[in-house]
């Protein structure tokens, strides 16, 4: 395991511990594995909560900030948090406003973060909604859309509904905005190498020494073929194909586009990636608005790339350019 | 007393701790061949939790239910583990103000746990989960007042559930993805669920 | 060769192409491999330019922008740029108060930089000054300071001496402040796993499976030791502790330090080094001014991380802390 | 006519970009046991380049240096092409308005041209690099005025002075980092002057 570490059941702690010490202008630990803005929930405010397990640094901690989240709900890498965890997070950001729980469709993240909501409505009166993401379009064909796997796609979500709440928006609006930008969001990745989960000390796959799978999941999960690596054409290509194939655009649409690096992948190899989706989604008729291109949601050291289109109208796009600042993020 | 009161839970969750610490290494190993393989640790840790609380549970047995859901609900974010959270949380609200219960609602409390279950975990009967062999159970014991003859009746519902759902595929949960795989195959969950019981009547190998 | 791109000759032109229609309100490529601030030269305002070979981003490209740099020359991955496009770079950044020649102390890069800038001096009048950081500790002793390779330290003195010519301040000012910081910066790296140079087509070193390398420069150049990967932090403690055996720190001093990820590092391991490194700098008496973690100055997808302590003083402080705005970077 | 002249020039490009086509392997290989290996790549590149403008370089000898100088400052950014464009930045000064520049002068063109380099380079005589080869060769050359002398006397300098450091130990460039491991091997960037020296001569092997 080649990794910077020290007692792998430690990695997660020592991280956050890291994080919140490097940036306390922004964050702040007030329960064990629950990140929040340092400045304390905004009063009348909606709060945003999310959650998900470790290893996708700037998701999901990383967005705990000012026109984005109020706070989250870290588990063990690629492992759920615990609900009363999770309920910690909604309590941290519970301004008296209603809470947006706003996270990845993953069956043990939504039980617990389901139980976490039962659980400070009992017991703090915390009114709260859900969105799900579910952006990831080979994880399930579109008539199953609602089974899909939540990746990239969240961050955009985390921007126009972080942005809605700034705006002193109630539950109800805060809540639409971040369901119409979950609609509006289709994601695709491509992996070429795996990442190593500290605990597990072996590679979450294994992928011949020319290969790549197209449309693996983050966490290793099978995609749709596995080959001999493509041109970087190709493989943008397809990837972008893929994503106009369930979502059409056509002449006049905008678009906000996303090239996420998955860890290893340099930001040279998505501006390559890129400059072919551009020319792609032009020649479709779309033009892009505010495109994204880094490490907006990763796997650790994996190697690899997902590309996440939002559609958006007026309203998401003024939301998408507010302002909004954390460590990792300024808009 | 008549019922389930705070003593019996309190000699039940040794009874678990002790069988999930004992089958932690069966449970991972079954989880493993088409999961994470992490069932065990699940099992293990949240009773566990649970029966490190057992002194300070209160009389009122909803209160003490609610204890043990809260002692998995913060040490095992696994599916299985906050499945028996939210089993446990409807225990929890049907006993909620009574110190005593009478064996003869055993059937119903579990009737209660499995729509709970269902509900949290998106699932159906027949998808080859815990839930189904908490289904036979209840089946078993419906009617019944009698614990030892409850316990009984349990025994041989699980061992059933095992049987009939041995040969299916599974339909929910991370062996999904699997499919004709799984086939053949005992259900973690449900394997899991055989050791508890395993361990409450007095079974459970060391 | 397990990386995203099409012909491998390509890799650096489509990789310019794509970082400046992705950001074109931040870029521009006024000549091949030249990139300059996209609104051009600020008149009256000393032009820093800087230059040197692809594969590093942010650097050197990434930092043209508001009180950061002017423009950049870009090579061939790992290889210097042409004195012609150096000379174009100084043309670019030309606002008529001087330019300030300020990169990393490579011989090729010195030898084109210098004919570069002999050439715009003799063709087109423009005066100019250079600033070599040489800031890896390991690459010559103290007595030789001078021979020393110039990494990540680079960040800190574009962006003091950017914030410097940002307000308006005259060549010799400039330079000072360049000067000044490279100065005060000091680096050193280590190495788990290489990148390749997409036209060499193989990786730039090998280590065992479970080997690093301490003191590994950023193209692979050897280090101080090489042995069995230690923990995160036994890794920092010795890079921090000889980082203060050339720039010793006393109580009150106060320094910023970048932990940087020279690529496929994740944020989650930086985070869990810098924890490390705040707590043995503090037990040296030092406060942390903003700590920068994160991917500033990396080598593709090579796995490591280097360190760099930069001490301040006001002045230094005060330019660090001042606005700059680029794709990468927003302060 | 009676000394280098532009048509002289333009032969003398000729054979160097077809020398340095032919010797690209053998530099590369050379400059890649100690160093990246790219030194045929800019030998060749770099002396094209000149040759490619050959028919536009004007009759001002200066002038068509300060052309040859900034063909390799486009296309060839390692040491050995950006010190190749500053010898010839330094011919250009000293031969600036001039279309006529005799034999004789040969010399002391190189000896401006070495110390430019020098300077450049911020080396030293003695370090095995190129330079000392054309030191050797300026001193062979002083005071000779017949072009075949010259030649002549350059084709066995060159030869002298690999043969001299051979056994030395590299104090410049990529390979002082080998140390020891350099002392036996050619110095690349001699080898490459020796091959563009026997493309004047025409000893180039095809
Ligand atoms: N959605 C669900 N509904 C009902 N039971 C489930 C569900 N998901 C998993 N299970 C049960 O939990 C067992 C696996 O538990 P666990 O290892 O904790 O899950 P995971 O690690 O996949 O989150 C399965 O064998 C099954 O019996
Ligand atoms: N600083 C220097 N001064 C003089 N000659 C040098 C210097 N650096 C390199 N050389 C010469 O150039 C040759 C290598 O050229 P080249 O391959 O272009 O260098 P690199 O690829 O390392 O930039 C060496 O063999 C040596 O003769
Ligand atoms: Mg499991
Ligand atoms: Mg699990
Ligand atoms: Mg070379
Ligand atoms: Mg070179």
């Amino acid at each position: 395991m080649k990794k910077i570490l020290n007692a792998p059941q430690d990695y997660v702690d020592e991280m956050l511990d890291g994080m919140c010490t490097a940036h306390p202008e922004f964050y702040a630990q007030p329960e064990r594995r629950v990140i929040a803005r340092s400045g304390g929930a905004t009063q009348g405010k909606v709060g945003i909560v999310t959650g998900g397990g470790s290893g996708h640094l700037p998701i999901f901690t990383g967005y705990v900030g000012k026109g984005l989240l109020d706070a989250a709900a870290i588990g063990d890498v690629f492992a759920s948090p615990s609900a009363e965890q999770m309920a910690g997070a909604m309590r941290h950001a519970n301004g008296g406003a209603g809470i947006l729980r706003l996270y990845g469709n993953y069956g043990g993240d939504v039980m617990n973060f389901d139980m976490a909501g039962e659980t400070v409505e009992l017991e703090d009166d915390i009114e709260s909604t859900t969105v799900l993401l579910a952006d990831d379009v080979v994880s399930a064909p579109p008539e199953e859309a609602e089974k899909r796997r939540g990746v990239a796609g969240m961050v955009y979500a985390f921007k126009t509904a972080g942005a809605k709440a700034e705006e002193m928006a109630d539950l109800a609006n805060v809540t639409r905005i971040a369901q119409k930008t979950a609609d509006a969001c289709r994601s695709i990745g491509m992996a070429l190498t795996p990442c190593t989960v500290p605990q597990a000390g072996k590679p979450t796959f294994t992928l011949g020494e020319d290969e790549m799978e197209m449309g693996m999941g983050i966490h290793g999960e099978p995609g749709i073929w596995r080959d001999k690596l493509k041109p970087a054409d190709a493989i943008t290509g397809e990837m972008i194909e893929r994503l106009l194939a369930d979502m059409p655009l056509s002449s006049g649409d905008r678009v906000s586009i996303l090239v996420n690096s998955l860890g290893a992948t340099p930001d040279e190899e998505l501006y390559i990636m890129y400059r072919h989706a551009k020319m792609q989604l032009e020649a479709a008729g779309a033009s892009i608005v505010m495109p994204l291109v880094g490490r907006y949601a990763t796997s650790m050291e994996m190697t690899g790339a997902t590309i996440t289109l939002c559609k958006l109208d007026d309203e998401l796009e003024a939301l998408l350019k507010a302002p909004a600042d954390c460590a990792f993020w300024r808009v | 007393m008549t019922g389930i009161s705070r003593a019996h839970l309190q000699i039940a969750l040794e009874r678990l701790a002790a069988a999930g610490a004992s089958a932690h290494d069966e449970l991972n190993a079954q989880d493993g061949k088409l999961g994470d393989g992490d069932l065990g640790i699940t099992v293990a840790r949240g009773w566990r939790e649970a029966a490190d609380g057992a002194t300070e549970l209160p009389d009122d047995v909803g209160m003490a239910f609610l204890a043990c859901s809260k002692a998995f609900q913060r040490v095992s974010s696994s599916s299985f583990g906050t499945l028996i959270a939210t089993g446990l949380m409807s225990a929890a609200k049907a006993c909620k103000g009574r110190s005593d219960i009478p064996f003869s609602e055993s059937s119903a409390l579990l009737e209660g746990a499995i729509e709970a279950m269902l509900k949290r975990g998106k699932g159906a009967l027949g998808d080859k989960t815990v839930i189904d062999m908490l289904e036979e159970i209840r089946l078993a014991t419906a009617g019944k007042a009698d614990p030892q003859e409850i316990l009984t009746a349990t025994d041989a519902a699980a061992t059933k559930a095992l049987e009939r759902f041995r040969d299916q595929p599974s339909k929910l949960g991370r062996a999904r993805m699997f499919g004709e795989k799984s086939i053949g195959l005992d259900d973690p969950g449900m394997l899991a669920l055989r050791r508890m019981i395993d361990g409450l009547t007095g079974k459970m190998e060391s």
